[in-house]
């Protein structure tokens, strides 16, 4: 009788202890996660000046917009905006497309010699190639069609990396839906085509999603490929632009933290948008791999 | 759905088709700091007034060369004009990427550039060094200069630095009296590019070169070499902590700041230094030539120069283009831009150095007429960076000084066939 | 009955148009087709340039014709002190980086999960890092660990502890550049863990609960055998992402000090543009994807990945 | 309406054989069932209807058009699956207008024939809702629903009652059995549960390992199972199947001995009779066929199951519900000698006399 209670007590405070820990670990991983990100926001609105206080200026007391008005007003970083969200939006229309078909492919056909299992193994190998290597190859192909410096080539470029991974991933999406839905709607009078535009896809919703944040993430933020192919501000890329405010000769804080800053809002909000399919959309996904 | 995503797409394709590659009559590759934005007001005012259309393609500095370099040995026609940092001059030159000047220069009824070009300006732009055809025209002209906390430096002794060592000694009594925040010396220890061009002027003030005159042996492991080395080790010693990492931006910074009391620099951080909003020593801070170690000083040359492609389908173009912007002229209006000039008519133009951010211009012009040029080699790219790998661990101190002098010894022996 | 009136009942058995009847036939292939044909296009002509480069000396001068080395630039490679660190650097930076920010991942997903299931938007804010442009995360991490003026010294400051030079130390760069991959890709893991643990049944928890086994026992045998496929996704991803670190270290440290973070996409983007070295510089992103490759399939075989 | 015609079907899998050389004739408005274990190919042969498989070789009619080869959309076939298979992301009114809509019905058409479906199956006051939101048995009844909306040539059915408790299970059966009734539409039902089949089929085609066993009406099948499998896998208790020897017209087990075949000699033989044909009898009796001791004694309600220990094995049998006998009682056992089948342990064929 009176062990009962005891067991009951220590569980309980067990629980609350982790139930702490777990709290205070929030809190921490916030605090750190967030920081940096404060922290050139803050930096983005101080002086030159004040971004190298010692102490450091934990809340900028003069603040100033002035390097939001030297980016994007003096400095064509709209341009450069501009130019990385049709390239972003193109590579992921374009991966998130084709991918979503193939993965349907893989997942659903078979094909004759185990082929589904080799191209499913070389289409994820193609993404293990490093940028680097490809870069003077492509500059070639570039150079030779006169796509040098147009988005046009980055979107091709940066499809070459987010096709597999979008493969990928819709491919193991898909693996996870149950065939017979499909099945259900050719006997109902669907063909295979519209089986998969009218059932599959709808379905897959949180997987497309979670696919395209993470080809929009990979194109928005890439810098090695559009370093090389890009030249003008007709195509070049926020991290272009910003990477160039690093001058043989000085180095231009507080723009860079503007531009850095301003490059992350738009991801970040459509993150938020949607952040109900991120863990769902990969939930699938990840797990049968 | 995909019927939404379909035509999205289809409008994304159609704008970017209209976005397509339009390019200018001239193509200018520029690093994107002071130098390119003031050839890029060059090129409007250019465009406005011969109404050719000059557009300046703006590579971040760490990837100028190599943009370059693949347009160059890809034949692609991209760029009519480079602007070069000089010590790229021999690499473009003898690898066909760079028109000769010289039959430009002769249907145009020119022997060559004019005298008023400051000499050793002209020096550089001709490959071999002073001595073969043009291959480009001078635009920017830096030189490295020194610039130290005068009054700091009194505090500790030294009213005017004219050696290394009184620096040493400055330094040493200012570092020790910092408290671990305040420093007699700073200086580029990045790996690469930064280390070796701080370490560079010290080195020829101790007599020592990278090759002998006539090229056939590297001269890095001499006994002057090791001399200037022993300097530079001492001034490592009284420099901040973390100046294995620092570049341009660090060290002028931190004179801005006023945590550091000297160091090398390009002459552009006088405008900084100058600027309340970006430094606390406004009118602080003093500019002298690179001082004397066993030998006179010598600065090293920065500049930035004008080349024409030779896969360039607009030679004429560029090369008038190339002739007016480095006129008189413009080289004073890219001077008020804030880019040093390379005419001696300019930097003795009493409208500007009536001017407080121009005081320098004498004291550049000295530095420039007593710099000295990186050595010039096809290969000094590779050349910079074993050398700079090296003295980055001596700074690092993963290597002792002797061993860094003859692993970078060895190293260049090997990258140039030297032995 | 029902559908009497709609003239739909009576014999459909004309097998559609010819076109339709195609287009489902050949289906499988369809819609794989653009995929691999894209691919194919990007891959198969840099990997053909690739092993002709390989085997030549390119000189930067485009009218010198290509020297044919054979194996040459390879037997380079066993020489090359500096192709050695890079590799060296890049082992360690890949082991340690991915270790961490595994552990972290799993651990703070593990601990978390319960009590952040819900709150989609915090989780959404912890998410942040990993959408962030790696040149923003670079110059951030530039600015906090500056030496001078950074906020790490001026905490270190404040506790009385010894300044750092952080990225400009010899033994704390390669640190450096490990923390920010941490704080920029921990997430990713932990967005992987959480949507692995979200798929878990929870029948055999109840049954191990049931059965006496501690919770540790429980997450050694139930919860990581689940989580097996999610983990090894996750790994083979950031091992290849690691593997071709470029931005933070071109822009932190520049391979210094004393070479220390010296990576190999670094180092071949060095040979092939700053040395103007195509072809050495082919024979060492071959070496790369031959390693990568090896690695990955023997890795992919053993976890059952392609299947 | 229509029929089926199977004409020497293949279905190959790789290597494996799922259906072997299949041949069947399914009448208009018929209702057949296909009964058989995991695995014997019931499923992938309605599949094959559907056009969800395609033969290997073979040729399959719906009446007289050849369906091989044809899109499943043009076979005017309707499925109901196992899972139900109903869209989630539709609500139930979709999910049964799904098919009109596909055909590009015009929608007051649409609107007017869901409605009527969903008043037959009882839906009607859920169709703004969407399956997460619905029982097991309701959404048995939207696939339904979605099958019937159109009238199609062929229903086929996999298994739809499995996923229902055993309740529900026995009502939806009723209903099945009326409204295909009703509709009087050609339905091929799949199932592994052989009181399914018993209780819903005109005709039962018995599979195993990808063949037809046996093709009859409930009765036939029950009364007069063909082979070893049949007579093993319908009933339940399932029929008693005891190994032995047949010699000079006697089959003999471990002191079990029934008479009457002639005067054949069997050296594997298996002995087959339905546990109500097993009847209880006094130790005593001359002619008794067994004595053993009692297994196990469970009452059913209607009648009790007596299990008795012959050899290593158990012989049921159904003894009235009053039987007071105890484990371990000795028993004597009479079996009706016109109900016992006798097949080849070799060739699992019934040997007649």
């Amino acid at each position: 009788m009176e062990i009962v209670p005891k067991i009951h007590v220590r569980s309980r405070l067990r629980e609350m202890l982790v139930r702490l820990t777990a709290y205070v670990t929030i809190v921490v991983a916030l605090v750190v996660t967030l920081f940096p990100i404060y922290w050139i926001a803050a930096n983005s609105f101080k002086f030159d000046i004040d971004i190298f206080a010692v102490p450091p200026e934990w809340v900028p007391k003069n603040p100033t917009l002035k390097h939001y008005d030297e980016a994007f007003i003096q400095r064509p970083f709209l341009r450069y905006a501009l130019n990385s969200f049709l390239v972003a939006v193109g590579t992921t229309i374009v991966s998130v497309c084709f991918g979503t078909m193939a993965g349907y492919a893989l997942a659903r056909f078979s094909y004759p010699w185990q082929w589904r299992r080799q191209i499913s193994f070389w289409i994820l190998s193609t993404r293990m190639m490093p940028p680097i290597v490809s870069i003077i190859p492509l500059y070639l192909f570039f150079n030779y069609f006169d796509m040098l410096n147009t988005k046009s080539a980055l979107i091709i470029a940066y499809t070459a990396f987010n096709l597999p991974f979008a493969t990928w991933m819709m491919k193991s999406y898909f693996q996870d839906l149950p065939v017979e839905l499909e099945e259900a709607a050719m006997v109902d009078g669907d063909t295979r085509w519209g089986a998969f535009l009218h059932v599959a896809l709808p379905l897959a919703r949180p997987g497309l999603a979670a696919t395209a944040i993470f080809c929009l993430i990979i194109s928005w933020n890439e810098f090695l490929l559009s370093l090389i192919i890009t030249l003008t501000e007709q195509s070049q890329t926020l991290p272009i632009g910003i990477a160039g405010r690093v001058t043989q000769y000085n180095t231009y804080w507080g723009e860079i933290s503007a531009a850095g800053f301003m490059a992350c809002v738009p991801i970040v909000v459509f993150a938020f948008m949607v952040q109900k399919h991120l863990v769902r959309g990969l939930s699938l996904g990840a797990v049968k791999g | 759905m995909l019927r939404k995503l379909f035509f999205t797409l289809a409008v994304a394709t159609s704008v970017l088709a209209l976005n397509g590659a339009a390019w200018a009559d001239i193509t200018i590759l520029v690093p994107s700091g002071s130098e390119g934005d003031g050839l890029r007001a060059a090129a409007a005012d250019y465009a406005k007034l011969k109404g050719t259309k000059v557009e300046a393609v703006q590579a971040p500095y760490a990837n100028v060369f190599e943009q370059g370099a693949n347009a160059g040995s890809t034949k692609s026609g991209v760029f009519d004009i480079i602007l070069m940092d000089d010590p790229w001059i021999p690499f473009f030159a003898e690898n066909g990427h760079l028109e000769d000047l010289t039959p430009f220069f002769k249907s145009a009824g020119m022997e060559g550039p004019d005298s008023d070009f400051l000499s050793k300006s002209l020096a550089i732009c001709r490959n071999p060094y002073n001595a073969g055809p043009y291959v480009c025209l001078p635009y920017v002209g830096n030189a490295q200069m020194f610039f130290y906390d005068a009054a700091k430096f009194k505090e500790a002794g030294v009213d005017v630095p004219k050696t290394w060592d009184d620096v040493l000694k400055a330094g040493k009594t200012l570092t020790d009296g910092g408290g671990g925040r305040y420093f007699g010396y700073v200086f580029r220890g990045g790996q690469g590019n930064p280390v070796v061009a701080d370490f560079m002027p010290i080195f020829w003030s101790y007599g020592a070169d990278m090759f002998n005159a006539d090229r056939t042996k590297v001269t890095i492991d001499t006994p002057e070499g090791a001399a200037a080395m022993k300097t530079f080790m001492a001034l490592r010693d009284i420099s901040p902590k973390g100046v294995e990492s620092y570049n341009a931006n660090e060290v002028g910074t931190a004179l801005a700041a006023g945590t550091a009391a000297s160091s090398i620099n390009w002459p552009n951080w006088v405008a900084t230094f100058e600027d309340p909003s970006q430094s606390k020593m406004v009118g602080k801070i003093s500019y002298s030539p690179i001082p004397a170690g066993t030998k006179p000083g010598s600065s090293e040359i920065g500049h930035w120069t004008m080349g024409i492609m030779s896969a360039s389908k607009n030679k004429q173009e560029a090369f008038d283009f190339m002739v007016w912007a480095t006129s008189p002229e413009q080289i004073k209006i890219s001077a008020e831009r804030g880019n040093p000039p390379v005419r001696a008519s300019v930097f003795t133009d009493p409208e500007l150095t009536k001017q407080e951010k121009f005081r320098h211009y004498p004291v550049l012009m000295e530095a420039i007429q007593a710099s000295t040029p990186r050595p010039r080699h096809p290969k000094w790219p590779e050349i910079e960076n074993a050398f700079g790998i090296e003295l980055s661990k001596a700074v690092a101190g993963t290597v002792t000084p002797e061993e860094a002098l003859k692993n970078a010894q060895d190293a260049v022996s090997r990258i140039t066939n030297i032995y | 009955m029902v559908g009497s009136a709609s003239g739909m009942s009576t014999a459909q058995l004309r097998p559609g148009g010819g076109l339709e009847r195609w287009a489902e036939r050949h289906l499988r292939v369809l819609m794989l087709a653009p995929t691999v044909i894209i691919l194919l296009g990007l891959t198969i002509f840099p990997s053909i340039y690739m092993f002709y480069a390989a085997v030549h000396k390119i000189s930067p001068n485009p009218d010198v014709p290509w020297d044919f080395v054979g194996p040459g630039n390879f037997v380079r490679l066993l020489s090359d002190q500096q192709f050695h660190v890079a590799l060296l650097n890049t082992t360690v930076f890949t082991v340690l980086a991915v270790t961490v920010e595994f552990l972290l991942g799993l651990g703070l997903a593990l601990l978390l999960d319960k009590y952040i299931r819900r709150l989609t938007f915090l989780k959404t804010m912890l998410m942040i890092p990993m959408m962030l442009p790696p040149i923003a995360v670079a110059i951030t991490w530039k600015l906090i660990y500056e030496p001078q003026f950074g906020v790490l010294n001026e905490i270190m400051y404040r506790l009385g502890l010894p300044l750092q030079a952080w990225a400009g130390d010899v033994d704390l760069a390669m640190f450096s550049i490990i923390v920010a991959d941490v704080w920029q890709w921990t997430p990713f893991i932990f967005l992987l863990m959480l949507a692995g643990l979200a798929s878990l049944p929870v029948e055999p928890y109840e049954a191990a609960a049931l059965d006496g086994a501690s919770s540790w026992r429980q997450f050694w045998d139930l919860t990581l055998p689940f989580l097996k496929p999610v983990i090894a996704i996750a790994l083979l991803l950031r091992v290849m992402d690691a593997l071709r670190l470029f931005d933070l270290v071109f822009i932190l440290t520049g391979g210094g000090p004393a070479d220390r973070t010296k990576v190999l996409s670094l180092y071949i983007y060095q040979v092939a543009y700053r040395f103007a070295d195509p072809g050495y510089a082919a024979a060492i992103s071959l070496f790369v994807l031959f390693v990568t490759i090896i690695l990955s399939t023997w890795f992919m075989n053993r976890m059952r990945l392609a299947d | 309406m229509a029929s089926v015609t199977f004409k020497k079907v293949c279905k190959k899998f790789g290597e494996f054989v799922a259906v072997n050389n299949f041949t069947l004739e399914i009448r208009d408005k018929e209702f057949l069932v296909l009964l058989g274990p995991s695995g014997c190919g019931k499923t992938t042969t309605m599949r094959m209807v559907a056009g969800l498989e395609e033969a290997t070789s073979g040729d399959i009619y719906i009446d007289a058009d050849r369906i091989n080869g044809v899109l499943p959309k043009y076979r005017d076939v309707a499925m109901v699956f196992q899972s139900y298979a109903l869209y989630p992301h539709l609500t139930v009114e979709d999910n049964i207008g799904y098919p009109l809509k596909i055909r590009k019905v015009e929608p007051a058409e649409r609107k007017r024939r869901i409605a009527e479906v969903a008043r037959r199956v009882e839906l009607d006051t859920m169709l703004s809702r969407l399956p997460k939101e619905l029982s097991g048995g309701q959404r048995q009844r939207v696939a339904l629903a979605r099958a019937i909306v159109r009238t199609p040539r062929v229903f086929l059915m996999d298994e739809p009652l499995s996923n229902l408790d055993a309740k529900l299970r026995t009502q939806m059966r009723a209903e099945l059995k009326h409204l295909q009734h009703e509709l009087q539409v050609t339905t091929i039902y799949v199932t592994h549960d052989q009181i399914e089949a018993m209780t819903l089929a005109h005709r039962v085609a018995v599979m195993n390992k990808g063949v037809i066993e046996q093709l009859g009406t409930p009765r036939e099948i029950y009364n007069d199972p063909r082979t070893l499998f049949v007579a093993g896998f319908i009933g339940s208790p399932p029929m008693n199947l005891i190994p032995g020897e047949v010699k000079e017209g006697i089959f003999n087990s471990a002191g079990f001995r029934v008479g009457g075949f002639a005067r054949a000699n069997i050296s594997r033989a298996v002995l087959g009779v339905r546990p109500e044909d097993v009847h209880a009898a006094p130790v005593e009796d001359d002619d008794v066929n067994l004595v053993a001791p009692i297994y196990s004694v469970e009452l059913t309600g209607e009648n009790t199951l007596v299990s008795l220990r012959l050899g290593g094995q158990l012989m049921t049998l159904r003894a009235d519900k009053n039987f007071t006998g105890q484990i371990d009682e000795q028993i004597g056992v009479k079996v009706a000698t016109d109900r016992v089948f006798l097949y080849n342990g070799e060739t699992q064929d019934r040997v007649d006399f």
